[in-house]
């Protein structure tokens, strides 16, 4: 069906559907849809009900937090090959953060309850995406960390 | 004067009775020389001006063990029977406190002149084979290094040597160790062997014969000659058998984290005094000594030592923050990356460093424990030609005039502001004018030291290179970068350089090219950005990947800009966290090119930010397929002289003003990683 | 004095924070119907407690504590320390180390009168509020000052290392003496030192002082052959003669209300006044003729014992002895064979009293069982000449309450002033009292 | 400061000299730097130094040059006021640095001490610690010594005017000492010397004056007082709480030395000994 060859095709476009089995990007293709959000629009909303998993065919999405008496900071874009919306798979399924496309910005979107009956129900399919999750979780954790450092700060002393 | 002389004597042996010494002394004070020996002061035989034979300590000797040190009385009239005091023929030759540069501000600008020291003519008595070797060692370091220390060479030269063969080594001597000693082979003007009744003397340099001929000695008789081999050689056996040293070089450089360090740490006060005493030290820090209103001032060359906390500080602290690494750090340079450095080891075995250690830490144990290790192999620097490419474009870029050779100590060479670019709030670009072919000779990569008077000279990376001049960019971070970036048009400052070794430009050609840039590390990264644009046909894709902390850390924004709407390369940019305004990519550098399928093969990369940031973007790029030996970064560290004279920015076995900054994975090797080298 | 009804019947003369004085102290002067009924000079130096410090501690440690009680006559209180030390366990020192101390003294004298002649006092005569301002108009003056100055400082670094706290002097002798060639390298600085004395005498000798007349007990060392500084009697100008370790035979001590001090007066209750005006008049026979030259030249000496604003004359005096005579001691000067004599400390009681620059410091020290500080008596200049003060403060009011306020108790302050008050010396010695009572 | 608002001829700086608890030996350093003096005093605007001048300011101060302890109620109250005037506060000497010798007086319970010196307790204010400035307000820079030393003095001084940092060396007393060219009395002499732990700024002069050093200076970063005692000849167990009670005992690591030996002579504590408390 041409609607998931489409589908398919930018699943396999990018790290996450690229690093799948074919049988396996086949079958999530199968449960996905894609849809395309305007700039500034929002995909996920701190705190709010987690419905839907994606993976960024092209564009950009900003991954940002609101401290209350400040402005808002981005502290992640996510780009093309990515997935958003992990916390669709991980209970509480709660957004840890607010995601507002900063471009045109076209996903490929899964149904987050079905998504997980297909992953309960199929081992394989679950090993190959959970992975792939995994993955992209402990990346963004590794960034988070360095960032801390804040490397390019300035030191507080210097010699000249 | 002391020139170098082969073991065998020059001219005749002669003998000098006992109480005849004051003619030579005399005839050397005729020479107009200081006469420079050993005199008792202070419970100790130290060096001082002596006016006769009368001064020397006749009849007294000193014994010495791990932290002690005591005069003996023999009561003979022997005036040089014993070992080596607490001082070190250094003092003359490479004292304490040396000026080595003025600098002025005037209505014209400011000026810098150096203040090379005119020595009144030396004599030293009583140098013993120990402190020869140590003497050849700083000749070696000092005057045939890729600078010179002016101060030095002017004292060397105004130096005549009066050698004496050891009679009566200490607990502490392990000469026969190190093999310079007890035997006086080589590097005197005059050697004498002290026997009972006179002195059996040998002439080392044609000064040495000559002022030995005016004298018309006799010939000694060939019963003084064997009284005298006796001596030496009852010297030689008094030290037991030699330790077998020949470990000490790998065997150290491989026991970075040996459990002994943490153990002699714990006793290690961090005093500095063995390196004080060591008669081969040679780590200096200059000292700013300006007037009231800052109009002059006067920059001393001081004793500093790598037991001293602000010794190796940078920018956000030290790099060897604890004792644990400043005592490897001096046994390790003594013993092993010294003969990486300067094909020797930088001990001479005088055991000075034993004797005057206050809790008597003998280095002989110390190496007995820790340098038991097997040998590492040691990759070799890699010599980077100094032409830059054929294709050397006619607009910005290195010029492809070869570079001179460092500049020595004193030169400071005084530029013009031409205009400034505010960069940042706190980074400003100078836009210089010289037309100093040296400086307009440098390349990509290089720095120079800038400097103001009344401030202390701060390393900045060259961020371009014009026909005309060269652009400095300077992020005000202390009192002395403050006061750079203050600079206005037609105000003048003091540029020493170009120093170090730049990036491999060459090593581009036919390759594709990977700049990665971390915040201000934009900089040094610039000049080759230009040559990339210049000879874009030499050479493959070109990938530029920029990590800032925010978008109001970016540096050279248009300038960017250009660059990615130009397309001659790929450009991406990230930055560490944003506002709400900026719509570019937030997140780490490593970000821009961890999920890139590109094939790095046939790339080579260079990488400058913090340390922290290179290993990780290092990382990424091994992934990608470079290799550690096509992966160049440009290491921080507390440059100094900028000529690898003074010690500071030591990185292992490497200095990193003159080896450096440049360097590629494969040279450093653990020392990149490893925490407090 | 008279006094006419326009004036109201009581005024008060008040300075909260005297300057130009070492240490913090106050004044208090209340005038009713022209009749001075309170002169308190007050003294609000925080109290450090020396007595007390000292206890436990072995002599030679004493020595580097004491000096901290004062830092511009530091060796005076080492001086005085040694002495009593010396005198408890029976040492006699090397004459040459004996020279070195009245050296080290010389060089104390000289430092302290030229920052008291040229930067504390001569302001009031000449109408200024300090030196630095002085140097605008005077530059000559001030710098010459500040030469002679750094001859003293350069005296007290050549025997003890450094100007101020400094850390040769121990029981017995010296950690180190200089060498003859040290020695000879500042005779060039002296000789200047002493012309720089002379200029100073012919300076202050002109420096009109307010008329002010009386009849003061003086008391000081005093010794046959020598200017009064290490050694010699105490005596008075009403006849005491006794030995520097019996000071409490002929001094007592009370407390006042007002002050953070102790009060000094003679057994019979008698107030009287130590410093240069005192030695110049007890002991003018033994200055270097130089000195005496000059006094008489300046025909001053009756004035310099009955008007305290003349002191700024002994001062220069002074000044030009302690020139002449470092000239002699260094002229003379051969290292003793050893720096200190060995000695063993034990249990025993020692007390001495020098001349300080501001008179006489009297020391006595009790040591335990194993040569210990058990306790400590610490009497300075100031503190007995408090009283003496505060008598004259009354006897000189009612000559200058005539004068606008302002005007009037800048003349109190200059009175203050000549007595060259050691505020920090005096701040300890509320805990001696104890010490008797305890 | 850059050089070319320098040579706008800037404002003299408003230059403040004060004391609280001490002897005015560092004070009188200013006036010791003899060949400088009046140049200083053309470059700065000494607007209160009461020792040296009649004329009185109670602020605002540019730098304020500040010595003594802080012992009094009173003193600690002037204390804030002053530093709320105050640009760059800069503590000179041991007693502002350290709290100097009276510090001792803090093993001591306050009150038994007090009772014993005063005959009239309630008469005498003084808190229970002469405890150094930097225990009560931000402290801009300081100069360590029992005195000061003039050389450190004139280069703060000097650093202040050009707007650089002052270089006073966190380094031991032993490596100027070698400069020096002295002998080491550990070694050749066997003389307790602190030496080793204390900061450098005297110059190394006891050592070169044959005696051991009595740290007025204070410790050094990372002083190794450990291994000092353990590895250094001249401490013997009896002495140590006396050696390191001196002009800088109140400062770390030189406190718990004193603290671990029983504190210092003639010490009267209280029922737990006071020395490692806080002050305040």
């Amino acid at each position: 069906m041409s609607r998931d060859t489409g589908i398919d095709a930018a699943l396999a476009s990018g790290w996450f559907g690229a690093g799948l089995p074919d049988a396996t990007r086949a079958r999530l293709a199968a449960l996905a849809e894609l849809t395309s959000v305007a700039t500034g629009a929002v995909v996920l909303r701190e705190g709010a009900e987690v419905d839907s998993f994606g993976v960024v065919v092209d564009g950009r999405l900003a991954i940002r937090l609101a401290v209350p008496g400040r402005t808002a900071m981005t502290v992640l874009t996510v780009e093309p090959g990515d997935c958003i919306g992990w916390s669709a798979l991980v209970p509480p399924h709660r957004a840890t953060s607010t995601v507002i496309a900063t471009e045109p910005t076209t996903v490929v979107t899964f149904d987050g309850p079905a998504l997980r009956t297909a992953i309960d129900a199929d081992p394989v399919l679950a090993a190959a995406v959970l992975w792939r999750v995994l993955e992209a979780v402990s990346r963004r954790l590794t960034a988070t960390r360095t960032q801390l450092l804040d490397l390019f700060a300035r030191a507080d002393q210097e010699p000249w | 004067m002391t020139q170098p002389v082969s073991p065998v004597a020059q001219g005749p042996i002669r003998w000098l009775p006992l109480d005849d010494l004051d003619r030579l002394l005399d005839a050397l004070r005729a020479d107009g020389r200081t006469i420079v020996g050993p005199v008792v002061s202070d419970d100790a035989i130290v060096l001082d001006e002596i006016a006769s034979a009368g001064d020397l300590p006749a009849g007294r000797g000193a014994e010495a063990g791990p932290g002690r040190y005591r005069l003996t009385d023999r009561g003979d009239a022997k005036r040089f029977d014993h070992a080596v005091g607490p001082m070190s023929p250094k003092r003359w030759t490479f004292p304490p406190r040396a000026p080595i540069r003025v600098a002025r501000r005037t209505g014209a600008g400011v000026r810098f002149a150096s203040a090379d020291a005119r020595p009144a003519p030396l004599a030293l008595i009583g140098v013993r084979a120990c402190e020869l070797a140590a003497l050849g060692i700083q000749d070696h370091v000092l005057l045939d290094g890729q600078a010179i220390d002016g101060d030095y060479r002017a004292r060397r030269a105004a130096t005549f040597v009066v050698a004496v063969e050891c009679a009566t080594p200490t607990s502490t001597c392990f000469c026969t160790s190190m093999g310079t000693g007890p035997e006086v082979r080589s590097g005197f003007d005059v050697a004498l062997t002290e026997l009972d009744e006179g002195y059996v003397v040998r002439t080392g340099s044609p000064a040495g014969s000559a002022l030995i001929d005016s004298l018309d000695l006799p010939v000694a008789d060939p019963s003084a000659l064997d009284a005298a081999a006796v001596v030496v050689a009852g010297a030689r056996a008094a030290m037991g058998t030699p330790l077998d040293m020949t470990n000490a070089h790998a065997g150290l450089a491989a026991a970075p984290e040996h459990p002994g360090w943490a153990a002699v740490a714990e006793r290690c006060l961090g005093c500095t005094n063995c390196t004080l005493v060591c008669p081969t030290c040679f780590c200096t820090s200059v000292v700013q000594k300006s007037d009231l209103d800052g109009t002059t001032s006067t920059e001393e060359r001081t004793w500093d030592s790598c037991f001293t906390d602000g010794f190796a500080k940078v920018a956000g602290g030290s790099f060897r923050p604890h004792g644990t690494d400043r005592y490897r750090q001096w046994l390790t340079h003594k013993f092993s990356s010294w003969w990486d450095q300067f094909g020797s080891s930088g001990c001479v075995g005088c055991g000075r460093c034993i004797a005057w250690c206050p809790v008597g830490i003998d280095v002989r144990e110390e190496l007995a424990v820790i340098a038991g290790v097997g040998p590492v192999p040691m990759p070799q620097l890699r010599t980077i030609a100094l032409a830059a490419p054929a294709s050397a474009p006619a607009t910005a870029s290195a010029p492809a005039t070869a570079s001179a050779p460092a500049p020595a100590l004193g030169g400071y060479v005084t530029v013009h502001v031409d205009g400034m670019t505010r960069e940042t709030a706190d980074t400003v670009t100078l836009h210089l004018r010289t037309t100093d072919r040296r400086l307009l000779g440098g390349r990509p990569g290089q720095f120079v030291m800038a400097a103001l008077p009344a401030f202390s000279a701060a390393p900045i990376s060259i961020s371009r290179f014009r026909r005309d001049g060269l652009d400095l960019t300077i992020r005000a971070a202390g009192p002395a970068t403050r006061a750079l970036t203050g600079l206005e048009r037609g105000e003048t400052l003091g540029l020493r350089g170009p120093l170090g070794r730049g990036w491999p430009v060459e090593e581009m050609t036919g390759r594709d090219v990977v700049i990665v840039a971390g915040g201000i590390g934009l900089a040094p990264l610039r000049p080759l950005i230009d040559i990339c644009l210049a000879a874009r046909d030499t050479i493959g894709t070109v990938r530029l990947y920029l990590g800032t902390r925010t978008p109001a850390d970016r540096l050279f924004v248009s300038e960017v800009g250009a660059l990615v709407a130009g397309g001659q390369m790929d450009v991406r940019e990230t930055v560490d966290r944003a506002g709400p305004d900026w719509l570019g990519r937030v997140g780490i550098v490593t970000q821009l090119f961890d999920r890139a399928t590109w094939d790095g093969r046939n790339a080579v990369a260079f990488i400058c930010g913090p340390e922290r940031m290179m290993q990780a973007t290092s990382e990424v790029l091994f992934g990608r397929g470079i290799d550690l030996d096509r992966t160049w970064v440009t290491l921080e560290r507390n440059m100094s002289c900028g000529v690898g004279l003074c010690g500071h920015c030591q990185l292992g076995r490497f200095f990193v003003c003159k080896d450096g900054p440049v360097f590629s994975l494969a040279e450093l090797g653990p020392a990149f990683t490893m925490e407090g080298l | 004095m008279t006094t006419t009804t326009r004036r109201p019947k009581t005024r008060t003369f008040e300075v909260a924070g005297l300057t130009r004085v070492e240490g913090e102290g106050s004044l208090r002067l209340v005038v009713k119907d022209g009749e001075v009924v309170e002169a308190h000079l007050g003294i609000f130096e925080a109290p450090r407690y020396f007595e007390r410090l000292v206890r436990g501690r072995a002599p030679d440690e004493v020595l580097d504590i004491v000096a901290r009680i004062c830092g511009i006559c530091p060796v005076a209180y080492q001086m005085s320390a040694v002495h009593a030390f010396e005198a408890a366990a029976g040492i006699e020192v090397d004459p040459a180390v004996r020279a070195l101390r009245r050296l080290l003294y010389c060089g104390e004298w000289i430092e302290s009168h030229a920052l008291h002649v040229y930067f504390l006092h001569a302001p009031d005569f000449l109408g200024y509020a300090s030196a630095i301002e002085l140097a605008r108009d005077h530059r000559v003056l001030v710098e010459r000052a500040l030469r002679l100055k750094k001859a003293g400082n350069h005296l007290v670094s050549l025997v003890g290392g450094r100007p101020i706290h400094p850390v040769t002097v121990r029981v017995g002798g010296f950690y180190h003496v200089p060498s003859r060639s040290e020695m000879t390298a500042v005779r060039a600085e002296l000789t200047a030192a002493l012309d720089l004395a002379l200029e100073t005498v012919a300076v202050v000798e002109g420096l009109e002082p307010p008329t002010f007349d009386r009849e003061p007990r003086l008391v000081s060392l005093r010794h046959p052959t020598e200017y009064p500084m290490n050694d010699g009697r105490i005596v008075s100008t009403d006849g005491l003669d006794l030995s520097p370790t019996d000071w409490e035979d002929a001094f007592r001590e009370d407390q006042v209300g007002w002050s953070n001090a102790l009060q000094a007066r003679t057994h019979a209750g008698e107030v009287y006044l130590l410093g240069p005006s005192s030695r110049i008049t007890l002991a003018a026979g033994q200055l270097h003729p130089r000195a005496a030259e000059a006094l008489a030249r300046t025909g001053l000496a009756e004035e310099i014992r009955r008007n305290p604003f003349r002191s700024i004359v002994a001062r220069a005096i002074e000044l030009v002895h302690a020139t002449a005579e470092a000239l002699d001691i260094i002229d003379d000067y051969r290292p003793p064979e050893r720096p200190s004599v060995a000695w063993t400390s034990g249990p025993g009681v020692g007390a001495w009293a020098t001349e300080a620059p501001r008179g006489l410091l009297f020391h006595c020290y009790e040591l335990d069982e194993v040569g210990r500080v058990a306790t400590a008596r610490i009497v300075p200049p100031t503190s007995q000449n408090q009283a003496a003060i505060e008598a004259d403060l009354s006897d000189f009011a009612p000559s200058v309450l005539h004068l606008p306020r302002d005007e009037a108790t800048h003349r109190f302050e200059q009175l203050i002033r000549s007595y060259d008050p050691c505020i920090s010396c005096a701040t300890h010695f509320l805990d001696l009292r104890v010490e008797t009572r305890a | 400061m850059s050089p070319s608002s320098r040579r706008t001829a800037p404002r003299r700086p408003r230059v403040g000299v004060v004391k609280f608890a001490s002897c005015d030996g560092c004070q009188l350093t200013v006036l010791d730097l003899e060949d400088d003096l009046l140049a200083i005093a053309e470059r700065f605007d000494i607007v209160e130094f009461p020792e040296a001048t009649s004329r009185r300011s109670s602020g605002p101060f540019d730098v304020l040059l500040v010595e003594g302890s802080i012992s009094t109620d009173e003193q600690l109250e002037e204390l804030l006021r002053l530093r709320r005037e105050t640009t760059t506060l800069v503590t000179i000497g041991a007693c502002a640095t350290a709290g100097g010798i009276q510090a001792i007086r803090n093993w001591s319970d306050h009150g038994r001490w007090a009772a014993t010196v005063y005959p009239r307790p309630e008469l005498v204010d003084s808190l229970a610690f002469a405890t150094p400035v930097a225990d009560h307000v931000v402290v801009d820079a300081e100069l360590r010594g029992c005195p000061i030393d003039p050389r450190q003095l004139l280069e703060l001084l000097t650093a202040l005017v050009v707007g650089r940092r002052p270089q006073l060396p966190d380094e031991s007393v032993c490596a100027e000492c070698k400069r020096r060219g002295a002998t080491c009395v550990v070694v050749a002499s066997g003389i307790a010397c602190l030496g080793p732990v204390t900061r450098t700024g005297c110059g190394a002069l006891c050592p070169a004056y044959g005696r051991g050093c009595y740290g007025c200076f204070g410790p050094r970063g990372d002083a190794n007082v450990t291994g000092l005692l353990a590895g250094a000849p001249g401490f013997d167990d009896a002495d140590v709480a006396a050696r390191f009670a001196g002009f800088t005992v109140w400062a770390e690591p030189f406190r718990s030395v004193v603290d671990a030996h029983g504190g210092p002579p003639g010490a009267m504590p209280a029922s737990a000994p006071r020395g490692s408390e806080d002050p305040r």
